[in-house]
């Protein structure tokens, strides 16, 4: 059974300037698998994963067909019953850790916080559970950590105590935007070996939000590919590689590698007839 | 005689109670019209190196020269028109209440340079940026765009050096390639020095003709630009980034 | 890999550290008194009013009026004058009033209780009520609850506090007599208050309570509610506005979303997770405000016959009170020096990044 | 009409004119379509035609006096606000008065906030010594009881409303000059400030053009809020005689010399309080739409 | 409501510096020396102007108006319990001279000084004798000792208190050491005073235990403390409030002229106010009554000599009225037709303004143009005072009962010029050269006969009202509001020392 189903998701931002279509009509299924969307800044990658735990905010609105997590209607839940789902059951990695921890509480709060309302448990065992999921995450000195203040972290570390905080409630479906971007190659790996086991383990679903193709080729199952809104390609990952659409292509195509020429890489020639449908 | 030479540089900087040694004992020399990469570690002082060269962060320890003299303190407006520093998040680097227009031609009033019209315009064409551009606020244009603003600021005092700090990294694959191009051709045009930051080898494999791979603030190997694509490192860090690198770039 | 150390450089000794930045604050609070002297002697000098008039009054002599110039050291030069005050400041002695004839350190222990509990009362109510009024516009901008809430802190800064004092006084006290007339206890109690209770720290809530006299204190309260109201209204009025424009900015920060992603409910959303941000630059704003109404509010005051700071400072600069005019500028600076610093230990508290 | 819009509303355009006056243009219907910020300027716009044409506006004479027609109720045909207690026309009065107001609340919404915000960047841009000797000379104006500095101002000046405006202005600046500091420190470490200063600008271009744009929205915001403020405290000096002198018609002067009556007739004090209210009201919507306008990020993409 | 025994009034009392008897000479803190001590002779508080038996029992002077004697009563004592001595009584009086603060010159016209002091004023066994230089109206003499500063001290409680020679002037600025009604429980400066009743007070007790007198500036909030029974009497009322008071059942209103004249001076160094024309027509350009009918309703009365109704020898009569056209004539033969521009000072308080204002809008119509200058009462004093003002808006209120307290100071000045500094001296103050006037003040003071100095006065007014630097205009009326239950107050009228010891409640 799937877990989540999305059938024609919109996004609109009404502004001054007219309307801005941010997402026009993704449709997907998300099993208990590893799902990539990639493309390039601001095809809607971050929107789509916001809109599934409605929260977008003004002046954008959400539309949909169909939007079901586990049998709930996400569209029609009240706003309570969103929250109940919001952190436990789907969470999401924000995509900038530096602005998406709060810089005047210290980190083992803001990671023990959901823990300590939702579960009523002490103190002590909210934070013990903190500091294996921080430790999990490969961060070398948790305590230190649990007690630091945003500011005093780098933008690796962020982006890990952002990964752990996702994780502590043990959710069902992960939202993970760029979760990876700051992070050096040999902790990258180690990250995403962790989310690579929950979903095989526990069976959780994971939307993985990147623009690095490479990437998600390798780790992920399946792939959308956006563009300006749109899925303009769904394919499995390990074909990745061989994906027919031009803009697939091109997105691959652009970037270096280690032993390459040293000529200009090609670049993308964007046909205005991807956007449509 | 090498350009710019850093010569056991070190970096501390008071935080709190503490002492954060950011960079310590690093030495590197970057030849004229050479291309010279940082990769490493996050957190390892990549850009406090370069901050420290603009005077942007303090040198505790050990001394930079340009063309062998030592750096004044502060950084003359000589200084300014020979080096110039690309930020990595494009973002944050222009004023939001400017338009792209007063952003450039911002450092020409500053030197007093005239022509400031015909500059402008030909620097947007330079870095490859429509006209049109040319009175949008930052908030108006995409990160990608931005940060070609941010290097045709730079070299709107046509500088010799310029600093890279991981130009690309916040942009995507396509405007990633289309930034890296015009970084090449421009060097290639104008003869520039580049010192370029980045965390992604592929990218410094692709730029430079050296590189320094760096950790906790120390520099822990140079490699020439084959080394890399030959997997010829010494170092078992250096091995580690390599391999951890192309094993998605084959896969 | 192997890496050479080399010897950091050591960082400075907590101790050194500390007394360093005790230092620095004590200079910087020497140099404000100091320049707050200096500049409340010149304007002491420049007013154009002869203190000499205002204690010999209306029928003195010439010979008289010598007299007292000398006795009062006026004849001196100028920066002996000014000299002779600042050594007496430092050791205590603020002189002595020219209007009540009594050591100005004395007058303003009697006159400086009864404004610091207006003021601080003013100011709770300020904050109790300005910033829910504020946190409420903000999570709903542009309706009609942004909009009262814009009108009743606008007129509160446009309505004049006598306006305030005498329509309340009137309604309050005349029609309903829910609170007391002006005074700090109606005149049944005020022997008591006078004669009986001792007297420990000048405010009369607190010295009736410590006492046990509940019946002065019940009407101490009735009579601080509608002056400390008044007073509070203008800061609900400024905390508010302010509340607002803060709020408004921090909720539209990333790290709210991420408490939503969390599954916060909302209230802890915004009374948590925003307002701690908001309570940065907040706490300067109520800083301020407080230390404004310290100063006395002197038409506040007169209206309800509350013998404070304020009152005392405007009569003494009218009679040309000198001593009482610098007397009582030095307090306020005091005290403002004080909340200055008070709340750069709050601020360093909330934000952690001020180091 | 058509081609000028499109003109103005060119999302590029051609040269700078175009540009600022297009950006002015997105502003105003920014301002437009947000009725409040409308409404205030309506309000603000309304006190400068009653300045300008308060001789053919006002029904009376705002000084001459009519012993016999003392303290008459609002609604007494001929007199729509009452009369004073010297049988003048309030609303005439008001109508005058609003000439002198605006005179001062001009004046102050200038110097004030400008002098504040010049000395509060400085220090915070500049830090160290600097910032220690103007924030203590900062702390010594706002410790100051306001009264005691405006007093004796005037006193080295001499009174009239050009001094007692200047006086206003010197009691504060100080707030404005902490707020605009404590901005500055947070905006003196963003890259676009390395950035300009590793172009060689020197502190009073990064001061000038790059940080204080930066602090204009908060003091916009105060500014408006201290309108009403401004009024009063005018008043206060005017009754202390260092502002506005009798029989000149002011606002505030109109309110404290209604004090008197405020318990039988009512009027006298209140018609000049709701005029200012009315005014400091238009004042902040204006200031909360201006405060939209000056920030180009909210114009949408 | 207010304790029973106790009469609680609100009024201003921050113009109090001194509570001792020698120094107290602002209105409040005479208030006080009234009720708390006695002097030898006093004024009767029911019937203005009569002289009744103080501490002394009887008194006497010489043929030649030189010596005086005062007989003391026996068996009195002061608050502490020591007898009254006639001791005390010469000691009290050679007190304000030796300390010479402002109020001492009232006993010093009569020739006293710190050194001789003790040669003139001589206790002898229970009689005291007091000689003075020359000799003076001896209602006069009389009338000087009825005054505050001659009250009868505790001679051995004060010098116990004594301090650096200071004769217990500092002891008794919180303390009262008299034979009075009442002694001085607390006083806080610029809040309250408390006097309680002494028991055995020779004139019988007090009828009320304690008075409660608190400072409450603002006239609105007395009158509603007054309405509400928070207080007993309101004496700060706004002439509106009282208005506004009018017909409330339990509240009713006291009315009696007060001593001050309300006045415009006109410096004579000013070369158009100089001008004779110009001042006439500056007395026909004020609306005297129209400004007492509405503006000042109930609190001025319109006075056209220097001396208050009340007093020896003041007029009754009332030349001068607004007439603008005869100001506009006047002016025009002063060479002015046009008008001119001048600036009047003014104390910044409401009633003043208003009065100024008033008078600036009736000057305007016959085309002075006026220009107010508000300012701080020491403020505009120091102005008057250095003969720095053009015109000015002041009050005067006597020093003394006796018309020599007025007359020597609107219509007396030896020497006009700068170097003089006779500051005390409004004539002076105001540069007016008041000629012959001076020498008639002189002999006014010193004539032994009641109708020939009543008529001598009269002159003197007549001639100061038409041909002065000065416009006299008001005199003030107290408006005292009490509550219906509360009788006996009485304010003391033109000598402004009110008498609280026959107060009731009832
Ligand atoms: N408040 C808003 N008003 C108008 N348009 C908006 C708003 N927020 C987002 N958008 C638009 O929605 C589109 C999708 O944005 P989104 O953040 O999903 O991009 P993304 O794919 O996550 O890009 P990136 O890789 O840069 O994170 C963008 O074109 C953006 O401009
Ligand atoms: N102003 C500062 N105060 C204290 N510590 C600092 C400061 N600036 C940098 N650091 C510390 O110095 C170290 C090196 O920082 P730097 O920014 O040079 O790293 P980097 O190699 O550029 O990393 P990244 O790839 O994440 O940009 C970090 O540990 C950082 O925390
Ligand atoms: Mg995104
Ligand atoms: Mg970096």
């Amino acid at each position: 059974m799937s877990l989540l189903t999305v059938k024609n998701l919109r996004v609109t931002f009404d502004t001054e300037a007219g309307r801005v279509e941010a997402v026009r009509g993704v449709n997907f299924t998300l099993g208990r698998e590893r799902l990539g969307i990639v493309g390039e800044s601001g095809s809607g990658k971050t929107m789509t994963g916001r809109s599934i735990l409605r929260l977008v905010r003004k002046p954008g609105r959400i539309e949909a067909d169909e939007m079901t997590f586990d049998g709930i209607d996400l569209m029609k839940a009240s706003e309570r019953q969103m929250r109940a789902l919001r952190g436990p059951r789907i969470a999401m990695v924000m995509q900038d850790p530096k602005y998406s921890l709060n810089p005047v509480m210290k980190i083992g709060r803001q990671l023990t916080e959901g823990l300590r309302l939702r579960e009523k448990i002490s103190d002590k065992e909210a934070r013990a559970k903190a500091i294996a999921a921080l430790e999990a995450v490969k961060i070398r000195d948790p305590e230190r950590v649990m007690e630091a203040w945003p500011h005093e972290l780098s933008g690796g570390m962020g982006q890990r105590v952002m990964i752990a905080m996702m994780l502590i409630p043990n959710p069902d479906l992960l939202i993970a935007d760029e979760p990876t971007s700051a992070l050096d190659v040999t902790v990258q790996a180690e990250v995403l070996k962790i989310l690579d086991d929950l979903v095989k383990e526990r069976g959780m679903g994971l939307i993985f939000v990147s623009h690095d193709l490479r990437l998600v080729s390798q780790f992920c199952d399946r792939v959308l590919v956006m563009y300006k809104g749109r899925v303009v390609e769904e394919v499995e990952a390990s074909k990745l590689m061989e994906a027919k659409h031009p803009y697939t292509q091109g997105l691959l195509n652009c970037l270096p590698r280690i032993g390459g020429g040293r000529g200009p890489l090609p670049s993308l020639d964007r046909s205005a007839s991807w956007a449509e449908a | 005689m090498a350009l710019i030479e850093v010569k056991n540089l070190s970096v501390f900087f008071e935080a709190g109670d503490r002492i954060v040694q950011a960079v310590k004992d690093v030495s590197l020399s970057v030849d004229a019209k050479e291309s010279y990469g940082l990769v490493g570690e996050s957190g390892s002082g990549k850009s406090t190196i370069l901050r420290a060269i603009c005077g942007l962060a303090p040198i505790s320890r050990g001394e930079i020269l340009i063309d062998g003299k030592p750096l004044e303190t502060p950084r003359g407006r000589a200084f300014t028109r020979r080096v110039q520093m690309v930020f990595q998040d494009p973002y944050a680097s222009i004023h939001p209440r400017h338009t792209i227009d007063r952003t450039l031609s911002e450092p020409l009033a500053i030197h007093g340079i005239g022509n400031t019209d015909a500059r402008v315009v030909q620097a947007l064409k330079d870095v490859g940026l429509p006209e049109s551009f040319r009175f949008r606020y930052p908030h108006q244009l995409s990160g990608g765009q931005r940060q070609r603003v941010a290097i045709a600021r730079a070299l709107m005092l046509e500088p010799e050096i310029l600093l890279l700090d991981e130009p690309t990294s916040a942009l995507d694959a396509s405007v990633q390639a289309e930034t890296l191009n015009l970084l090449n051709r421009l060097r290639e045009e104008r003869g520039l020095t580049f010192l370029m930051v980045s965390h992604d080898l592929a990218v410094v494999d692709h730029m430079c003709e050296r590189v320094l791979v760096m950790q906790h603030g120390r520099a822990v190997e140079e490699m020439e630009h084959g080394a890399l694509a030959n997997a010829s490192m010494k170092t078992d860090y250096a091995r580690m980034l390599y391999e951890a690198s192309a094993d998605r770039m084959l896969g | 890999m192997t890496i050479t150390e080399t010897p950091a450089p050591r960082s400075p000794s907590k101790l050194w550290r500390r007394t360093k930045t005790v230092l620095s604050v004590v200079l910087a609070l020497a140099a404000t008194f100091l320049g707050l002297l200096f500049v409340t002697f010149i304007i002491g000098r420049v007013v154009p009013i002869d203190p000499v008039l205002a204690v010999v009054g209306e029928r003195a002599s010439q010979a008289q009026i010598e007299a007292a110039r000398t006795a009062l050291g006026l004849d001196r030069p100028m920066w002996e004058q000014f000299y002779i005050y600042v050594v007496n400041v430092f050791q205590g002695d603020l002189g002595t009033s020219l209007l009540t004839r009594r050591p100005v350190l004395e007058d303003i222990k009697n006159v400086f209780p009864a404004t610091l509990e207006l003021a601080t009362i003013a100011t709770i109510f300020g904050v109790l009520t300005g910033i829910p009024a504020g946190v409420l516009a903000a999570t709903r901008p542009g309706t009609w609850i942004d909009q009262i809430v814009r009108i009743i802190g606008l007129a509160g800064y446009s309505t004049p506090v006598f306006w305030l004092g005498l329509m309340g006084l009137l309604l309050f006290y005349g029609t309903l007599g829910w609170v007391g007339g002006g005074g700090r206890v109606s005149n049944e109690f005020v022997d008591a208050l006078e004669f009986d209770i001792v007297r420990v720290t000048g405010i009369v809530l607190i010295d009736s309570a410590l006492a046990g006299e509940w019946a002065v204190f019940g009407n101490a309260v009735k009579h601080a509610v509608l002056p400390s109201a008044v007073l509070g209204y203008y800061s609900m009025a400024y905390i508010s506005r302010m509340t607002r424009s803060f709020m408004l900015n921090e909720l539209s920060q990333e790290y709210i979303t991420t408490a939503r992603v969390k599954g916060m409910p909302e209230w802890r959303v915004i009374w948590v997770h925003a307002l701690k941000n908001v309570m940065v630059p907040l706490i300067t704003v109520i800083a301020l405000s407080y230390a404004n109404l310290l100063e006395g509010s002197v038409l506040t005051e007169t209206v309800f016959s509350w013998p404070g700071l304020g009152m005392y400072i405007t009569n003494a600069l009218f009679s040309a009170d000198m001593p009482a005019v610098l007397g009582g500028t030095v307090v306020v600076g005091l005290v403002f020096v004080a909340i200055n610093m008070l709340s750069d230990v709050l601020y360093r508290l909330v934000d952690p990044r001020a180091k | 009409m058509t081609t000028l819009t499109e003109w103005l509303r060119d999302p590029s355009p051609k040269s700078r004119l175009q540009a600022r006056v297009g950006q002015s243009y997105l502003g105003w219907l920014r301002f437009r379509r947000n009725p409040l910020a409308m409404a205030g300027a309506l309000i603000v716009l309304a006190l400068v035609v009653l300045a300008a044409f308060a001789p053919l506006i006002a029904p009376h004479d705002p000084i001459a006096q009519d012993l016999s027609q003392r303290l008459l109720p609002p609604g007494t045909p001929g007199y729509l606000m009452g009369t004073d207690e010297f049988g003048r026309d309030i609303l005439s009065r008001i109508i005058y008065g609003s000439r002198v107001t605006l005179y001062i609340v001009a004046m102050v919404a200038v110097t004030a906030p400008l002098f504040g915000l010049l000395i509060g960047t400085v220090a915070g841009y500049a830090g160290g010594w600097v910032d220690q000797v103007l924030m203590r000379i900062t702390d010594i104006f706002l410790a100051f009881p306001k009264l005691i500095l405006a007093l004796a101002l005037v006193a080295v000046l001499g009174p009239g409303i050009e001094n007692a405006v200047l006086a206003i202005a010197l009691t504060s600046w100080p707030p404005y000059a902490r707020m605009s500091r404590a901005e500055t420190l947070t905006v003196r470490n963003a890259d676009y400030i390395a950035a300009v200063r590793l172009q060689g600008a020197g502190p009073v271009r990064i001061i000038w053009g790059h940080v204080m744009p930066m602090c204009m929205s908060s003091v916009v915001i105060r500014v408006t809020l201290d309108m009403a403020g401004v009024i009063l405290t005018a008043a206060g000096l005017g009754f202390l005689g260092l502002g506005v002198q009798p029989p000149l018609p002011e606002w505030g002067m109109m309110i404290s010399s209604g004090r008197k009556f405020l318990t039988d007739f009512w009027w006298v004090a209140t018609m000049p309080g709701l005029a200012i209210f009315v005014v400091s009201l238009g004042f902040n919507l204006l200031g909360d739409g201006l405060r939209d306008v000056l920030d180009p990020r909210s114009a949408g993409k | 409501a207010t304790p029973a025994d106790t009469l609680v009034i609100a009024d201003k009392i921050d113009d109090i510096v001194s509570l001792d008897p020698a120094e107290a000479f602002e209105f409040s803190g005479v208030n006080i020396v009234n009720n708390t001590y006695d002097s030898l002779i006093e004024l009767d508080p029911n019937k203005p102007g009569e002289l009744i038996p103080g501490l002394a029992e009887s008194w006497d002077v010489s043929e030649d108006g030189l010596t005086f004697t005062f007989k003391m009563k026996e068996g009195i004592t002061f608050a502490s319990g020591n007898p009254v001595r006639a001791e005390d009584a010469a000691w009290s009086l050679q007190r304000v001279i030796k300390l010479n603060k402002t109020p001492a010159f009232v006993l010093a016209q009569f020739g006293f000084t710190p050194e001789n002091v003790e040669e003139m004023i001589k206790a002898d066994g229970n009689t005291v004798t007091i000689k003075l230089a020359k000799p003076f109206a001896p209602s006069m003499f009389y009338n000087c000792l009825t005054a505050g500063l001659a009250a009868i001290v505790d001679k051995e409680t004060v010098m116990a208190n004594e301090v650096n020679g200071d004769m217990g002037n500092e002891w008794l600025k919180n303390n009262s050491a008299g034979t009075g009604a009442y002694v001085l429980r607390s006083f806080k400066p610029q809040d309250s005073y408390v006097l309680d009743r002494r028991e055995g007070y020779w004139r019988g007790d007090a009828k009320l235990k304690r008075v409660r007198v608190n400072h409450i500036p603002e006239s609105a909030t007395q009158r509603l403390q007054l309405e509400k029974g928070d207080i007993d009497i309101a004496r700060g009322l706004s002439n509106t409030d009282v208005a506004g008071l009018e017909g409330a059942a339990d509240v009713k209103i006291e009315t009696a002229p007060k001593g001050y004249i309300y006045y415009i001076a006109a410096n004579q160094k000013n070369e158009i106010l100089k001008k004779p024309e110009v001042m006439d027509a500056l007395r026909w350009a004020v609306d005297y009554k129209g400004i007492t009918e509405t503006v000042l309703k109930g609190q001025m009365m319109v006075q056209q000599g220097f001396l208050p109704a009340g007093y020896l020898g003041s007029l009754d009569e009332t030349p001068y009225s607004l007439d603008v056209a005869k100001a506009k004539e006047l002016l025009a033969a002063a060479g002015y037709p046009d008008g001119f521009e001048v600036t009047m000072t003014v104390r910044n308080d409401q009633l003043r303004m208003e009065m100024a204002q008033a008078i600036q809008n009736t000057l305007g119509q016959a085309g002075i143009k006026v220009t107010l200058k508000p300012g701080a009462g020491a403020e505009v004093l120091g102005d008057y005072r250095a003969r720095n003002h053009e015109l000015t808006l002041q009050s005067w209120g006597p020093d003394y009962p006796d018309p020599h307290t007025n007359a020597s100071t609107f219509a007396w000045n030896p020497d006009n010029a700068d170097e003089a500094k006779l500051t005390g001296v409004l004539a002076w103050r105001n540069a007016w050269d008041p000629g012959e006037l001076t020498a008639a003040v002189d002999a006014a003071v010193v004539e032994r006969d009641t109708e020939k100095r009543k008529a001598m006065y009269e002159d003197m007014q007549r001639k100061f009202r038409d041909d002065s630097g000065f416009v006299p205009m008001f005199q003030e009326i107290a408006q005292t509001a009490l509550r219906a239950n509360v009788s006996g107050f009485h304010t003391g009228g033109t000598i402004d020392s009110a008498t609280y010891w026959y107060t009731e409640k009832n």
